[in-house]
This record gives C-alpha cells, structure tokens and sequence, in this order.
C-alpha cells in the first residue's frame, strides 16, 4: 500500500510481509524489512514494538481517503489515494481555498455574542459575520469569501460547537 | 486564627489553595457551578457549596452566593485566587463587613491598585518611576503636545476607558497628535460623556520583568525577587521565569527596593506583585500592583523555597513575616509554561471539551499544578489555563532541560495545547540566549519554525504511523471476514428454521 | 563522551535513569524479562531489548545477555541502578572488558568494599572507626575472650558467612562466648569446610545514619551530607530523611570527612554510600560502603540541589566534580516513604497483582518516582518497591506536613501498602521529636496505634459507607426488578410463539 | 436496614427516607436526615455528596452477609445480619481461630521453594509446612493446627496465588 504523508508531502509505502505467530510481524516499509510486536491492541489504540523501539498509536479518523493516527503524541495523517489527494495539512496554517464552499463553519465552540451581518447583506471577504465569545475572550469569525449572506444559522447568545455551521454565504 | 478557608474560585489555583489548607491543618470549602460538579476542586475540599449556574455573573463572580456559601459554611476566611472576584474591592470590603478574614489586601489598597490614575500620582509621590507621560488626564491638546515633545515621540495617546489595547493611538509626531488628539476625544466625549485622555512614551521593544512582594499588617515588607514573564501572546503570558537572565543583584536589589515602595505607598499586605517594562538599555517602568496571587507564583516559590499561599494565610492571621530581606536568597532558576487549552495555529483560540486521557509528567525538579484528570471536561465558560508546568534545575539549562522532557511526557488527548509551540520555544537560540521580548512570537517568526519542527517530527514517526496503519487495516480486513463468517452462520441456521 | 547509556534494572530506578538520559540528550536502552513486556521503562525508552524469562537469574542478573544488548544497541556505557548487577564486580570487568563504561566504581574498588574484612582493615588503616571487635577472622576461642573482654560484654559472635541476621549469636558472658564458639565454629566446618568467625560489641538501640559521597577518578571527593534511616522493618528501610535530627554542622563535618575517607581507602569513583551506626552517646562507627546509587537518594537531591544521576554520569564520562565539599550547604529538609507493595499487617509479606487505579500525589516540594500506572502489575518476581513519595519543606515540620497530605492522596488500588502505617509514624510525639532508632516500630508499639487509627478513621467514613451501601442496595433491587420484567416479557413472548 | 461495622463494632442503621428526583435522596442514618446527591454511578463505584462532602465509593465484596466498601481510601466491612456475625475484621492483626479448618492457604503469592513435610507425617501447630519465595523474600508457612499431613497441594518450583491451598491438615 502506498500512502502519502500529509504533514510533509513524503510518500511512503508499506506492506505486512508475514505474520511470525505470537502476535509479531515482518513488515517492509521503503523496502526495509521490519519487525513488528504488537503489545496491546484495540480497535482505537495498539502499543507495539517497531524493532527496539516502543510505540503507542490511536487512531482518530478513518475514512476511505485518510487515516490520522496519534503516534507517541504526533498526529499524522495518511491519505490513502495520495495520486488524487491534495488536501493540505491543517497545522500547516495554509488554509486551501474555500471559495467554492458556502457554509461558513466555527473553528471554535461558543456562545454567539454578537450578528453582525443580516440575510441577504452583500458581504466581502474578511467582513465579520459574528462575534464568538469563548473562555473570556472574543473572536470575530469573518467571512471566508465574497458573497451574498444567503441564511443565517446562529442566534444571539446560543452556543455554537465547533464545526457549526454559522451562515451560508454565496 | 483561621481555621476554615473558603475558596472562592475553581481550576488549579483552588487545588492549589486546598492543598495548603490540607498540610496546615485547615479546613478547605469549595464552591461550584453546574458546570463544576465534576472538577477536581469539589472532590478535593473538605466541603463544597453549590453556587449557580455556569455562566461566572451568575457563580464565581456572585458575591451573595459566595458570602453566603462561606457563611452556612462557618468558614472564617476567604481566599480569592486570582481573576474572578479577587481583585474586587468591593467583595474584599462585604467580606470584611461580614467578619469574613479575606485573604488579600484591604478594599481600600486593592482601590488604589486598581485605579490606573490614581496609582500613578501614589507611585510619583513614593518616587517609584512610571512610563513617562502626563502626570494625569490632559484636557488640552496643547498641554498632550508640550508633554510629547518633552518626552520624545512616538508616542501613545491612550483613554483611561480603555484597555487591552482598545482605545490606543500611535502617534510619531505634531501633527498626528492633533489629529489623533481631537478624534480620540470627540470618540470619548461621544462613548463616556467626557474625555479623559493621557500620553505615554511608546516603548518598542519591552521585557515584562515583575516582582513578587510580600507585605504584613504590621508593615514588615519584602520582595522576593523577579520573575520574567517576556514571553506572549496578545499580551498575555506564556512562559515565566525566575530569575530574569537581565536582572543581576544589584539590579534585583534597587528594582525590588522600588517594588517594596511601592507597596508601602499603597498600604499593601498580603503577597502581590509589582509589575514593570524594561527597556533594552536596562531602565525599569512601574506599570501596576496585581493585588493578589499571580498564575506564576510557583516559580517563586521554587527559587526561594517559600510557600505563598501559606504566608499569605499568615499574614491574614496577621502574623509578622517569618523573614527579613537579607535571608533570602536566589537558589537556582525556575521555569513555568501555561499549559492553556488552545490551538496555536488558530491565533491561540479556545479549545474545549473532554479530556479523553492526560499524562502528566514528573521527576525530580517537576512540578505540576493542574486540575486535570482523565475524563475531566475543559469548560468553555471559564479562562483556558489546564495546567502549569514548572521546573526547577540549579541553572537555568538544568530547568530548561528538564522542561522540554516534562513537555515532551505531558500527554492531553481531547483538546490543542500550545506544547509544540513551547517546545520550539525552549529549543531556540534566542530563548536560550535569554534574548527575550513582549513580541518574542513574532520578531523570531516563531510560528514558521513550529511548522518546521512539527514536519520534522511527523517525518520521524512517519514509518511508526505507517506500521500502525498497516497493522490496523489487517486488523480490520479480519473483522470483516469473522463478520461475514457469522453472517454466513447465521444466514444457514434461518435458513434451517 | 556517553552517547547511548543501556539501563541494566527496571522499575522505577530505570525510569530515574531514563529521565535524565532524556534530559541531558543521551540515549537510553531498556532491557526486559518477560515479565515486564508491560512495564513503564520499557515504554519510555529510545530501544528497549528482550533479555529472558522473569526469573531475574534469566534475565536481570543474566550478564552476557545485558552485554550482548548493550553491544547489539550500540551503547558506550551501562547504568546498573541499584539491586541486581549494581554491586557485582565480576560484571563491572566485564562492562570494562567489553570496552563499555560502567557507570560505578571499578570492579576492584567494588570487591574491597564487598569484602567486610578487607573493608575493615583498610578502614582500621584510614582510621575510620568501625563497630570494636576482632580486627579480622578469629581462630581460637582464647583469642575471641580476649577481645570480648577488651571490649566488654554483650558480643556477638559472627560467620563471615552470614548475613542479614544469619549466624549470629549474642553472648553476654565468658561462659556463653566458649560455649556459642565451639557451636559456632562446628556448624560453619560442617557448612563451608572452615570456620570464619569474628567477635563485634553488641550496639543495642542504634541509629542508622549514612553519608552520600561522590568521588571522581581525578580524587576529587566529597559527602553531600546525611541521611537518616532508622525507621525499618526487618533490616530494611521504610522511611528516610535528611538532614538527621541529631546531626549538627560540627558533626556532618567530622562524619562527612571520615566518609571522604572511606572513599579514598577504597579509592572509590561515581557516587555511593558510607553507612554508619549512631549510638545514644553520639559514637559513630562505619559499617560499609553501598558501591552505587541508593533508593533514597532523592532525599539527598531535594536538600541539595545536585542530579545524582548526572553527577554519576559525569564521573563516568571522566569530569571533575563542579563543586568543592565548602560550596555545599543542606537547603531545608526532605523525607522519603518507600511504597512497597506489602502487606503490614502480614509481617510486611509481599502483596502482588494487577494495579486496578493509582492517583499519584503532587504539589509544592513533592516528587514521586514511580512505575506505576492504571492497569499496570506488581510482579512476584522482583522486589516490592513500587514508588516513592519524597517530600521537601523549609524545615522537618513542612516537609512532615507536605507528606502526610500526600500520603492520604496517595491511593493504589490493587494491592496493600504501608501508606496508613507511615501515616500513622508521622503523627507520632516520637517521631516528630526524632526519637529514632532502628527498632522504632517495636519501641514504640507502632502497630497498635495503627490498629487504633485505622479504626477511628473507619468510623469517621462510617456513615459515608452505609450511605453507600444504601443506595447500593436499592440500585442492585431496581436491578433485580428490571431484569424480573424482563425476563416476565420474554416468557409472555416465548408463550405467544 | 440494621450494619454491624467490622472494623470497629459499632453497630449503624439508615434507610433510604425518599427520592428527591435527579438523583437527589433523603437518608438516614442513626436518626439524622441527610441529603445525598449521585453524581456518578456504575455497578462497581459511585461518587456522591453526602450534605456538603464528596465521596467515592468502591463495593469490592457483597455476599448476603457482608458487603465492603472502600470509601475515600478506606476500606469498611458491614456485617448485614449484626445478630448473627462475629468475623474478625483482618486488619486486626487477630486471626480466628481456624482449628477447625483443615486447609492450610497461603497469605501470599510465591513460589514454592522447599516442601518440608510429607504425606502422613505428623505435624504440629507452627511446624513449617513448605517456604514460598516472593519479591527476594523467603516466608515459611507454618501448619495452623495440630495434626496428620492429609495432602499436600503443591510441588516445589510452582507458583502458588493468594488464597491457594497448600495442604489439608487433619
């Protein structure tokens, strides 16, 4: 299987080679062959030793294009199509273009403070939608695109979760 | 003497209290919110008080609620913490009038502390130096403009009305004051029904270096060194440490003499800080009195082997200090990140929720303070500060050493901290080098390295990843094949019925 | 320089080792038995290698097994801890041999200080005192009246044999001494094929006091202080402390100097100990010295300020020692409680098994060292040690507070501790006082109190229990309801197909 | 409902007066009325206030006559039926006497490392039976009665638990 490293654009490619019993395995990553011992498993988790070296992964998302496991407290994520994939790395802090997308979402939980814009206002890119107030602090959410406001899905002084869908804009 | 301490506050700093209150033998009262009935703090206390709903109005800046708490409680002292009430001097005054021992300084002080004007003219009068500016309110343009030119421009024309950087105008010479002058003032005059305008010198490249002080109702005072706190993020602070690597102990002695004055010129008891800029050429500016416990008084504490908490529990009982200034003295370095529930690409916004699992770290010289355990909730309703992790080394590459292993052991599923960031911090040469600043984030282009670091990372744990991967896909390809089986079992025995 | 350091133990000292290996940016390689496939230090090491079945004979004791780890691993040097291998010549050689840095002394200064006889005479040479008696093997029982006479009775008569309490007799006159020789001399012909019996006055309430020391192989040394361990079970130590109630300055330099010369005459390199008895009338005599790291050096740290396991890493990698004996001074006072998993009440008998839930305490001036975790086991194979609690204050009485709130936080559920019987120790007059000795439990009818505290504390949680058991039962009844209407459902369906 | 407390003799009574909704109770016990508040409850441990104090609650053994609860660390036997029950709390340090009992248990888990009586052989109370190793340490189990070595339940080298039993003694 070839997978291809979203944090760094590297893509490597991996197989299971051969199970030896006792829950230890042969595996070949870049060719190398490797030895595997699986400790603990579960469906969310699995400790296993890498040659010498200790290892603890979870895996938090599973989808047919991308898997993100948690390895040793780094998160990486694999997508697994990497010849059609090109999603960029969040931590990457370049966010990829989202001018085709109309919902404009929370990146953060919570409580509505304060509307800023109404149905059908023409809005730019950059504008303040609304005002989120979270752990003592303000954050203006803006407009991701140039549009018209086509509906608003937030009242004032509910509480919004991440990933909410605040407006549509169009 | 007190026996019984309500703790009007939640999070680490009420552990942190309860904690003390356990080792003297005093009896701890905690209260809480809805959203508390699961917080370490209401396991911890010998009893705990149920105040309202979670909104902070409605709890732990309640006043009645906390009064009345502490009263059914026959708690005879109430410790503050820091934020929430305890910098109101309103509450330390209705606790006073209900025979209630607040732990902190009087109304009266904490007034005093608080009122940015006010405190200026005390601290000229006790000779302590401010940032340089108008004396008080500028009513004219004409005055703000003699004021500038004898202090130098560029400087900043501020409202007292404001705050956290609101209400702020830099001006670089004549003719931008004028302008900014009568802008800033028709704002005022339309927002507050007056203006009350004043101008600093605008200070480009600062160190935030503040002194802890403690002073007892008998007048005994003394400060217990520096701590730097030049690390931030929107003026908010990171990473403290004690000592500061510009601070030597000539320098510690006079600046802390200042803070003592300071004190004094406020009729300050109870342990506080004194807060100050310095600029690159060594000069020191008072800027404010917190009038309370700081977040980072554990690096104090590890350097002068001292327990604040205790020692203002002491001072409430209106005990004399235990010490004079000639016993103390600097023993090693400490070291303190915040460890803040928050996401540092998302300009450090808040993150919550549940807290699936956490490791916290340990060894010698480690300390942490945290309110956290595995399955805890981090509340979007209260301020975003999980832990403190502080080390202690006899040096300052001792304590940095130990703190990048303890980051690199301190595991939190379930929300985004800013351990990555701190550990790109502490690697760098400018943090090592101790040259530090308010705007250290960016003048280093910190968040650029973060990225680097964080791919290099990824790209070590790439092939452990991919391992797990690999192992997981076979794992499931195995159920899906046990499941089919017992489809296929399944499907024969109806068939059968 | 020591790049890759293999630690050849586990538990918690290996996790000690692997912590400061990561802090000063050296590898570290963990060794395990079958047993500990699950075990923290094998988790949080850079590579940790296989090395045989539990039994420590086929794997921790096993010596060409850890050499082959150390040399397949590419490790320049061996941390041996304490226990195990620590104090094994033969293996030292071998480290040596293999062109691996032993971090210890050399094997020939670790066979002088193994060696009681050869130790007491370079001791009687350094003039360092030692327990009177019989400067070496006693033949003839002439011989041994005399001596005992010299020294006056009570006696004991030894077997270089023994040890840990085996072939020893205590004799209280001539008659007695002729009578246990002939015995004595008899049983150790049949045993061993010749007699090896030496005469020691009888020292009847004894403190256990003994001396950090560090010496590099420049000849550099120094004691750093001390520490006091006379609260024991069975000859071994449950809680230590430093600095010793009874030891002044004028006394930690006189002892401390003889340590120092202990060390040189048995030209010592690394960090150890110099053991001493303390007798009423203020006579210290040397006994032996620990050729290695002790449990309990982190009483020494915490008062010192110094990284012990640096420090011997240091002296390994050939440095001079960063401080001279004057730079040293005892900084406030640590204890340590050593939680073994035992059972106190069943003569302190190991108590094994799975660690169901553990909260490890923490707080201002309180260090664990531990390898527990929820879900972890407490083997049979190995020794009961599973953590210490290390406390520090300004004075003995912070630090005694500091650990009895750590102590009642300190909660393992899985296996018995003597948690509550230190607990009960630190609330003693005749501890807080330092009335210690070594047989401070039986003194002191320590297990009685004990017995009287766990029953006042079981009535103050009394009603808590029942109310627990209250709703215990009404929730196991709704249970029992809920599966009767099940089950009632079920037959209804069952009736109608 | 009527508890003898092990552990110390006295002997307690409470009932459950009613339910307050939301998991809110009235109790009592010894004739006080007390409030209890759940907050977390599963079959193995609860966690509630009782008036203003937070407890944690373990049920580690609950026979029909005793049930133990570890609460806050403390571990508290009731006896169920107080009339009838007069079992010596262990930690008491006072052992019942077990005359009548003819197996000998190990109080420890360890390895058998010598069997010092036979088949047959008679033995008397305090002989040491076998010497089991565990964690460095040697402890001799020593017979509980008088009597004839009836079986013996171990071989040298192999594992025993704690509660196993070693031998029949008659």
């Amino acid at each position: 299987m070839k997978f291809k490293l979203e944090n760094t654009d590297e893509t490597l490619d991996g197989t299971i080679v051969k199970s030896l019993g006792n829950n230890e395995f042969v595996i070949k990553i870049r060719n190398h062959e490797r030895n595997l011992k699986i400790l603990n498993m579960s469906h969310e988790k699995i400790e296993f030793m890498l040659d010498n070296s200790f290892h603890i992964a979870k895996y938090t998302e599973n989808s047919t294009s991308k898997i993100t496991v948690v390895v040793d407290g780094v998160k990486i994520t694999f997508n697994k199509r990497p010849d059609l994939d090109n999603i960029v790395y969040k931590n990457s802090g370049m966010e990829s273009s989202t001018d085709s997308q109309i919902n404009l979402k929370s990146q953060i939980p919570g409580r509505v403070v304060s509307i800023n814009v109404s149905q059908g206002d023409n809005i730019k890119k950059g504008d303040t939608v609304c005002v989120l107030e979270s752990m003592k602090m303000q954050v203006s959410i803006k407009s991701h695109k140039d549009g018209v406001v086509k509906s608003l899905k937030i009242k004032q002084g509910a509480s919004v979760a991440k990933n909410d869908v605040l407006a549509e804009i169009e | 003497m007190i026996k019984k301490i309500l703790i009007a506050n939640r999070g680490e700093i009420a552990i942190r209290v309860i904690k003390a209150c356990n080792a003297l033998g005093i009896k701890s009262v905690a209260v809480y919110s809805d959203e508390d009935v699961n917080s370490k703090h209401v396991k911890m206390a010998s009893e705990s008080y149920h105040i309202g709903p979670p909104s902070p109005s409605q709890s732990y800046l309640n006043m009645e609620k906390i009064v009345e708490a502490a009263l059914n409680s026959g708690a005879d002292a109430v410790h503050p913490g820091y934020g929430f009430l305890s910098e109101n001097a309103d509450f330390a005054d209705l606790c006073e009038n209900k025979k209630i021992n607040f732990i902190g300084p009087s109304g009266k002080s904490m007034r005093l502390c608080g009122d940015k004007m006010l405190c200026k003219s005390a601290m000229a009068k006790a000779k302590v130096p401010t940032v340089p500016g108008s004396p008080g309110i500028v009513e004219e343009v004409e005055k703000a403009l003699d004021i500038a030119n004898n202090i130098g421009y560029p400087v900043l024309l501020k409202s007292v009305f404001g705050g956290g950087g609101r209400g702020i105008r830099l001006v670089h010479n004549e003719s931008e004051l004028r302008q900014a002058f009568e802008l800033a003032s028709g704002e005022s005059k339309a927002a507050f029904g007056k203006s009350a305008l004043f101008v600093e010198k605008f200070l480009p490249k600062i160190r935030h270096i503040e002194f802890q002080l403690v002073r007892d109702k008998h007048g005994n005072a003394a400060h217990i060194f520096e701590r730097e706190c030049s690390i931030q993020r929107r003026h908010q602070k990171l990473i403290e440490m004690s000592p500061s690597p510009v601070v030597d102990q000539k320098t510690r002695d006079e600046i802390g003499q200042l803070a003592v004055n300071a004190a004094v010129a406020v009729d300050y008891h109870n342990a506080g800080t004194a807060e100050f800029l310095r600029l690159d050429d060594g000069t020191f500016y008072f800027i404010e009195i917190n009038a309370r416990l700081q977040v980072e008084h554990p690096v104090t504490e590890f350097v002068s082997g001292l327990d604040l908490v205790k020692l203002q529990i002491d001072i409430a009982n209106g005990e004399p200090l235990p010490f004079k200034q000639k016993d103390l003295k600097v023993n090693g370095c400490a070291i303190e990140c915040r460890i803040n529930a928050e996401d540092t690409f998302l300009d450090f916004a808040p993150s919550t929720g549940r807290i699936y699992d956490v490791n916290i770290p340990s060894g010698p010289g480690v300390r942490v303070d945290t309110y956290l355990y595995p399955g805890c909730s981090v509340s979007p309703y209260y301020d975003s500060l999980m832990a403190k992790l502080i080390t202690w080394g006899q040096n300052f590459e001792e304590a940095r050493q130990r703190m990048q292993i303890s980051l690199a052991d301190f595991y939190i599923e379930g929300v985004e901290t800013a351990i990555p960031l701190y550990r790109t911090i502490l690697d760098t040469k400018e943090f090592i080098s101790g040259d530090l600043s308010t705007d250290f984030l960016d003048r280093f282009k910190i968040l650029d390295r973060l990225r680097d670091d964080l791919k290099k990372e990824a790209s070590q744990k790439s092939e452990a990843a991919l391992a797990a991967t690999l192992v997981h896909s076979e794992f499931l390809k195995n159920r899906i094949m046990a499941h089919k089986e017992q489809s296929l079992r399944w499907k024969a025995q109806l068939d059968r019925n």
